[in-house]
């Protein structure tokens, strides 16, 4: 029979006032297991822990019921006292005399001493049935795995590599930069986006800490918290980096020329290719789909050509594991289809309609009119160029509910860029709402007014083609009128989605998505680089969109958690998690689908089927122990038994 | 026990995240309500096996009361949505028994909300007081819990 | 009316007026905003705010031409032509006399001549119409050029089963609306 | 192929030519029309601008019928086309308000018949079986294919897509005509505005004629006989009104693919056109 002590707080008059404390204790020592009672004005003081502390070793206790205030104040107080008395810290059981009882029910003292003491009985009941408990530990892999090389997964990279830990930076298309270095200025300072990312991107590849994967994949990731395996699918490039130089030879020699889809189809790039000239790795790669070696057997050039003789057509995919301890997201975000949505606009038919990413390629010195805006279509410059505004972005009709964030400033940009090269142009701006939330972001749209910009509140009804115009059916909802513009370019402020392929990474994962695709936060304001999942954190605009200095401020956020973990040499996980007792468990696996946090694995022994609970992954919800139905999953600390006693304590 | 002297017991599984903030902060704020509630601490509402539900009215209790965090703010993601639906059903069940529905009650209540704590025990003590003791599974205890 | 008229419309049409957020597509691409008095989206805004006396009395309501553009396009789901054709009925109940002429009095007329032959007689109700718009000589070239064409028939040619029209209309009549 | 014929009040009247084309066409390329007994007027924008009721029991009353005779309908008018559609919807949508149909006509609707619009009985025939009856190809001649709005909105009721429909473009493809990309498709004609606001539906004309005139367009191609009557027959008016000279022939999908099919444009029904289309014709030698 376990021996319980239990010490009753007066908490100066807060209980005293209220509950007769002494009588309390008295009551509680005729209780069943308890074989010391006291109490004392204040427990959680020195001179109230020393009591306990000596009261354990003097009576030999070995549970310990504190009846005093809210255990989300003094739990781990009163544990810690435990520890140092020689006791397992998880034989404490508290009870609420303060919160729950004194301070609610002042006027009812009779009444409120009644319910203390059912209170009391209830800790009692519960601390007979405690058993010692010992959180786990784990060793940690000191690595961490980014995937996604745009700006977000740069900075994290270097963010935890500079805090002299490894990183493993997965990157699928050729070369790392994402969307921003596609971009010509940021707003709202205007600075060369090119100019400020790739110095970073060079930092990367140079870095002796960061280990680069461009090209590739994550496949699969096994493990958890502290300790995953990554299996990297790095696809086949047909070019030896290890040999090739990066001379160039090959690219300008291939006869072969594709659309360029970094550029909108307003160029065209040969088979063997360097994505754009500033590309890290600065190695070229062969499109397979479109090289002629490959698809039809006849051409070779490039490798007749190269130097370093780095051509190799029969070059696999391969796959390579790496061990990480955490892992940082940051897939970024793609631009919403609008072609497949909006036949009012088009459906992409007409040439001189393009998105605002195509716009930048347009007015970036290294796009492929080198900087001058003409039309795609006949390459004059326009003189008239209307932009619309939220296409993709808070319709539910056609698009998504969601703000999009930054296409209002992103277009107030492309009106100033218009404005600065083509100072005669009329440029008329079609939006609903201007959302300019950013330190500088409505002195610069203000900027862009007093520019000449016209913006005309209303949202775009249809937009055809009428000789060489683009007839622009808008209204000025602010006049009640309907407007109609003939214009030269219209460029659509597309919205942004989740990048392709991002549900299925976080299926291989085992993070979730929100209602519209992306990575969901464990908690919108306090947790926002965080996932449920213990160990896996998210950066930039794959968790949301977001223009690029809330994307730096979550990458080094992001950074700091992941290196905030990787530090610790091993990590204490709370002992209060699931368990199965093997010996009832049937194998249903009902409680594998209920659990929040792909905690319970299958386990198969001479042939019989079980659940297993990973203690590092648990976080001890207990939803498990009710999907259970011959009962054999437990929660430490919150067992069935140990709940129905107290239930029984109470209605006595 | 006469009628005269009888009291409402009411036994509350609160959401250690969220309603049991709740309580506390509703003791901070001297939030007075009816002493008749006694509060077993989960850890979410998910943790409320139905048969802790039974055990309680078999053992005499007048109603019980299960709290958790508004739906989409679970702390462990998505546990009070499966509480919704385990207690839900339980309570169809218990309503087919004979059971006035105010014996048992679910509630979501943030840990913000201690004023709205101690409004649900006022409200679910009046309504108990008025329907009497809960008879029923003292009749059918041995049925219910085995 | 307040209160009432933007709920009983509400209701009669099942739109969520409140979720408009005045984008002013539905104008945009309004073919004939430009002959209304209120615009399509100010239409929704009265509505919003329960103003029903300026509604029912616009003129916008009989110059709409049921094109569907409006609802088709609407990022806000909301059917503004299915609106527009409640708002009629409710105009016509407070205000009888629109249907004394222009779009009201045509539908009058056409209405007139299914329910009395369950078909169209477009020669009657042109001359009908024309009549009471005090316009008789409108459009005479043309009916000249049809009748020869054979494109407008002397006589109507009314259905056999006027019984089964004839319940339609009656049962239209007991409708609470 | 074999479908309940719905010709509605118009193609008895002013569309005459509509209705003789469709059945002339129909009958070369296998589709079997049989015409629905007694069919009564489906009240048009007149009822839906008037009553609810209306507007779901007179076309419910056109449903029955052809379920009685347990085909799907084909509706070449435009109007008919969507308040039918729009009926079968409602039907299905509200269970109150089909019980009280039910109830006013004595009648009960499984709601198994489908309704066609011209251009998806046409084109559900496949481009071969098309092809096959073309023997004079209109190589040359350049058309405006108009939907208007009634074939193709709401979506809900579109026989096609709302924004770009490609139906008429696709059926007339076999002919080797030369269909225009152009802005005003689906743009209204006002046709329900020609009595009760004359101006604004003038207007509303004006903008589709110049809209074609734009892309240079010899003729314009239609399946409603309501746009038809707006564009063609009311075109001398459109010119008196804004001092404009549009001449542009407006042709039924049906003549249109029955000239290419060698069939005689008399017998289509090409003489009972406002706006002379011999000239067009001329182009291509017919
Ligand atoms: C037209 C336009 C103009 C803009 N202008 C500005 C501006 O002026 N100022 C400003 O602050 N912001 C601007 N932005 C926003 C800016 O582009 C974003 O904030 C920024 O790019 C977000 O960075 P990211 O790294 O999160 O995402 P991305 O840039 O999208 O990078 C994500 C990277 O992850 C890779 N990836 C995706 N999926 C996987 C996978 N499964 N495995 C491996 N790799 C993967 C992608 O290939 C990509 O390289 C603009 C955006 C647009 C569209
Ligand atoms: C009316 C209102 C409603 C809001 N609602 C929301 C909402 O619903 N959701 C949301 O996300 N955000 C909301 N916010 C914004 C939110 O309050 C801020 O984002 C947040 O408080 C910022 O936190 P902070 O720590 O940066 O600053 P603060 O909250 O201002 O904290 C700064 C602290 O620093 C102390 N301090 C200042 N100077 C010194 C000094 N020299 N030495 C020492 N200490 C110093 C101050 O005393 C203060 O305690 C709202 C803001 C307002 C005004
Ligand atoms: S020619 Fe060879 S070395 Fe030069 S870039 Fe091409 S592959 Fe590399
Ligand atoms: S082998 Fe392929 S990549 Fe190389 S030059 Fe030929 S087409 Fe280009
Ligand atoms: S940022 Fe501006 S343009 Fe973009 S979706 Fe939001 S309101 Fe629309
Ligand atoms: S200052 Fe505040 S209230 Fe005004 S627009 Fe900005 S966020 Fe909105
Ligand atoms: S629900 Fe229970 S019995 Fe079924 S697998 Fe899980 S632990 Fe085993
Ligand atoms: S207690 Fe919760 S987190 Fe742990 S295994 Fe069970 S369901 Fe999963
Ligand atoms: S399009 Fe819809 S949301 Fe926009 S103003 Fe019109 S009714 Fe309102
Ligand atoms: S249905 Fe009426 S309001 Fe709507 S776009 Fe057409 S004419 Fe305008």
């Amino acid at each position: 029979m376990p021996r319980v002590g239990v010490f009753v707080c007066w908490c100066g008059s807060n209980i005293g006032g209220v509950l007769d404390c002494p009588a309390l204790a008295r009551a509680a020592a005729t209780f069943p297991g308890v074989v010391y009672a006291t109490d004392y004005q204040y427990m959680c003081s020195d001179p109230g822990q020393k009591l306990i502390a000596e009261a354990i070793k003097e009576h030999r206790l070995d549970r310990v019921v504190v009846a005093a205030c809210s255990p989300r104040l003094h739990e781990d107080t009163f544990r810690e006292v435990l520890a140092r008395a020689g006791l397992n810290p998880y034989l404490l059981e508290m009870t609420n005399l303060r919160e729950h009882c004194s301070w609610v029910h002042a006027g009812e003292k009779e009444l409120a001493q009644a319910k203390a003491l059912s209170l009391i009985r209830r800790a009692v009941a519960k601390a007979l049935r405690l058993t010692p408990l010992h959180p786990g530990r784990v060793k940690i892999t000191r690595r961490c795995l980014v995937i996604g090389g745009g700006i977000a997964g740069i900075q994290a990279a270097l963010d935890v590599a500079d805090a002299g830990i490894e990183v493993v930076l997965v990157e699928r298309e050729p070369s790392l930069g994402g969307k921003m270095v596609l971009l010509d200025k940021t707003f709202p300072t205007l600075d060369c986006s090119a100019c400020i990312s790739t110095p970073k991107m060079a930092a990367v590849a140079k870095h002796p800490l960061i280990r680069l994967y461009t090209y590739a994949e994550v496949e699969k990731v096994e493990g958890s918290l502290g300790n995953y395996r990554v299996t990297i699918r790095q696809k086949a490039r047909y070019v030896d980096h290890t040999k090739c130089t990066g001379c160039g030879t090959c690219w300008e020699k291939c006869p072969v020329k594709v659309p360029d889809e970094l550029n909108f189809r307003l160029s065209t790039r040969p088979a063997i290719y360097l994505p754009f000239p500033q590309a890290v790795p600065s190695k070229p790669v062969i499109d397979a789909r479109h090289c002629r070696q490959l698809t039809k057997g006849k051409c070779g050039v490039c490798q007749k050509v190269c130097p370093a003789g780095a051509i190799d057509y029969t070059q696999q995919d391969s796959l390579h594991e790496e061990e990480v301890g955490a892992i940082i997201v940051a897939t970024g975000f793609d631009l919403f289809p609008w072609e497949k949505a909006y036949g009012e606009y088009g459906y992409g038919r007409y040439p001189d309609v393009i998105t605002g990413l195509a716009f930048e390629r347009l007015v970036n010195a290294s796009g492929p009119t080198g900087g001058r805006i003409v039309r795609p279509s006949d390459g004059r410059e326009p003189r008239t160029v209307v932009f619309v505004h939220c296409v993709g972005s808070r319709d539910e009709l056609k698009g998504r509910e969601y703000c999009s964030r930054i296409c209002c400033m992103y277009t107030a940009k492309h009106a100033h860029q218009v404005k600065e090269r083509l100072p005669e142009a009329k440029v008329y701006v079609f939006y609903i709402d201007i959302r300019t939330f950013g330190k500088g972001y409505e002195e610069f749209y203000r900027r862009v007014q007093d520019e000449g910009v016209i913006y005309l509140r209303g949202r775009v009804s249809k937009i055809y083609q009428e000789g060489d115009k683009l007839i622009v059916k808008g209204a000025d909802t602010l006049l009640g009128e309907p407007v109609t513009i003939a214009a030269d370019l219209v460029v659509l402020a597309t919205g942004v989605v989740p990048a392709r392929g991002a549900e299925e990474l976080a299926r291989t994962l085992g993070i979730s998505t929100d209602k519209d695709g992306f990575f969901q936060e464990a908690h919108p304001k306090l947790r926002p680089v965080e996932t449920h999942t213990a160990g896996i954190f998210l950066a930039g605009a794959c968790q949301g969109p977001k223009d690029i200095p809330d994307t730096v401020s979550q990458a080094s956020a992001a950074a700091a958690k992941a290196v905030g973990l990787l530090l610790r040499e091993e990590i204490e996980v709370s002992p209060l998690v699931a368990w199965v007792n093997q010996a009832l468990c049937t194998g249903c696996l009902h409680c594998q689908v209920v659990c929040p946090y792909q905690a319970i694995e299958v386990v198969t022994e001479g042939g019989r089927r079980r659940a297993r609970v990973k203690e590092e992954l648990c976080q001890g919800c207990g939803s498990c122990t009710v999907a259970c139905r011959p009962g054999a999953m437990e929660l430490k600390g919150f067992s069935n038994e140990q709940i129905l006693a107290e239930v029984e304590a109470l209605c006595r | 026990m006469s009628v005269k002297e009888w009291e409402p017991k009411i036994v509350a599984f609160l959401c250690h995240w969220c309603s049991y903030a709740a309580a506390d902060l509703a003791g901070v704020s001297r939030f007075s309500y009816p002493p008749n509630v006694r509060i077993i601490r989960v850890p979410c509402s998910s943790r409320v096996n139905p048969q802790f539900v039974l055990r309680a009215f078999a053992e005499g209790a007048d109603g019980v009361l299960v709290a958790g965090c508004h739906l989409g703010d679970c702390h462990y993601v998505k546990g009070n949505y499966y509480a919704r639906r385990r207690l839900w059903v339980l309570q169809r069940l218990l309503e087919f028994v004979g059971m006035e529905p105010a014996r048992f009650q679910v509630h979501w209540i943030s840990g913000a909300e201690g004023a709205k704590f101690a409004e649900t025990i006022k409200e679910m003590v009046d309504k108990v007081r008025i329907l009497g003791p809960n008879r029923l599974f003292q009749e059918v205890k041995d049925i219910c819990v085995g | 009316m307040n209160e009432n008229f933007w709920s009983e419309v509400n209701r009669a049409a099942g739109q969520k007026i409140t979720h408009c957020y005045q984008c002013g597509k539905c104008t945009a691409g309004c073919p004939v905003a430009f002959a209304m008095d209120y615009k399509p989206h100010q239409i929704l805004r009265l509505l919003q705010l329960g103003r029903g006396e300026e509604l029912l009395s616009s003129r916008a309501l009989w110059v709409c031409s049921s094109c569907q553009t409006c609802t088709t396009r609407c990022p806000c789901h909301i059917d503004l032509a299915r609106l527009i054709d409640t708002l009629r009925f409710f105009s016509r109940q407070a205000f009888p006399q629109v249907t004394r002429h222009g779009m009201p009095l045509f539908n009058e007329v056409f209405l007139r001549s299914v329910k009395r032959y369950g078909r169209v007689y477009e020669l009657g109700l042109t001359l009908q119409f024309n009549l009471k718009e005090r316009k008789v000589w409108r459009d005479l070239d043309l009916g000249h050029f049809m009748l020869s064409r054979r494109k407008l028939r002397l006589l109507p040619e009314p259905v056999e089963n006027r019984k089964e029209v004839a319940q339609i209309f009656s049962a239209e009549k007991e409708e609470p609306r | 192929m074999k479908l309940a014929y719905y010709p509605g009040c118009s193609l008895k009247g002013t569309a005459r030519e509509y209705d003789l084309s469709t059945r002339l066409v129909a009958r070369h390329l296998g589709l079997e029309l049989v015409e629905i007994p007694d069919w009564n007027c489906c009240g048009a924008t007149a009822a839906h601008s008037t009553s609810h009721f209306l507007a779901v029991a007179l076309p419910a009353r056109v449903l029955a019928l052809a379920e009685d005779m347990g085909l799907d309908i084909l509706s070449p008018c435009a109007a008919c086309y969507q308040r039918l559609r729009a009926a079968q919807e409602e039907l299905k949508r509200d269970p109150e308000l089909k019980r009280q149909v039910e109830g006013a006509l004595g009648r009960t609707f499984e709601g198994r018949v489908r309704v066609f619009s011209l251009l998806e009985a046409l084109a559900q025939l496949g481009e071969e079986a098309l092809a096959a009856q073309v023997v004079r190809p209109l190589k040359g001649m350049q058309v405006a294919c108009y939907y208007g709005c009634l074939l193709v909105r709401p979506p809900l009721t579109s026989c096609d897509d709302p924004e770009q429909p490609q139906l008429m473009e696709k059926i007339l493809a076999p002919t080797k005509v030369d269909t225009l990309d152009w802005g005003g498709k689906n743009e209204c004609c006002g046709a329900s505005l020609i009595f009760g606001a004359r101006e604004v539906a003038l207007n509303l004309i004006k903008n589709i004629l110049h809209a074609a005139a734009q892309v240079r367009a010899h003729a314009l191609v239609t399946a409603c006989p309501l746009c038809h009557a707006n564009l063609d027959l009311r075109q001398k008016e459109v010119n008196r009104f804004f001092g404009t000279n549009f001449a542009i022939p407006v042709f039924y999908l049906s003549q249109l693919l029955g000239i290419a099919m060698g069939l005689n444009p008399r017998d289509l029904g090409l003489g009972s056109h406002f706006v002379d289309p011999q000239r067009a014709l001329r182009m291509v030698g017919s």
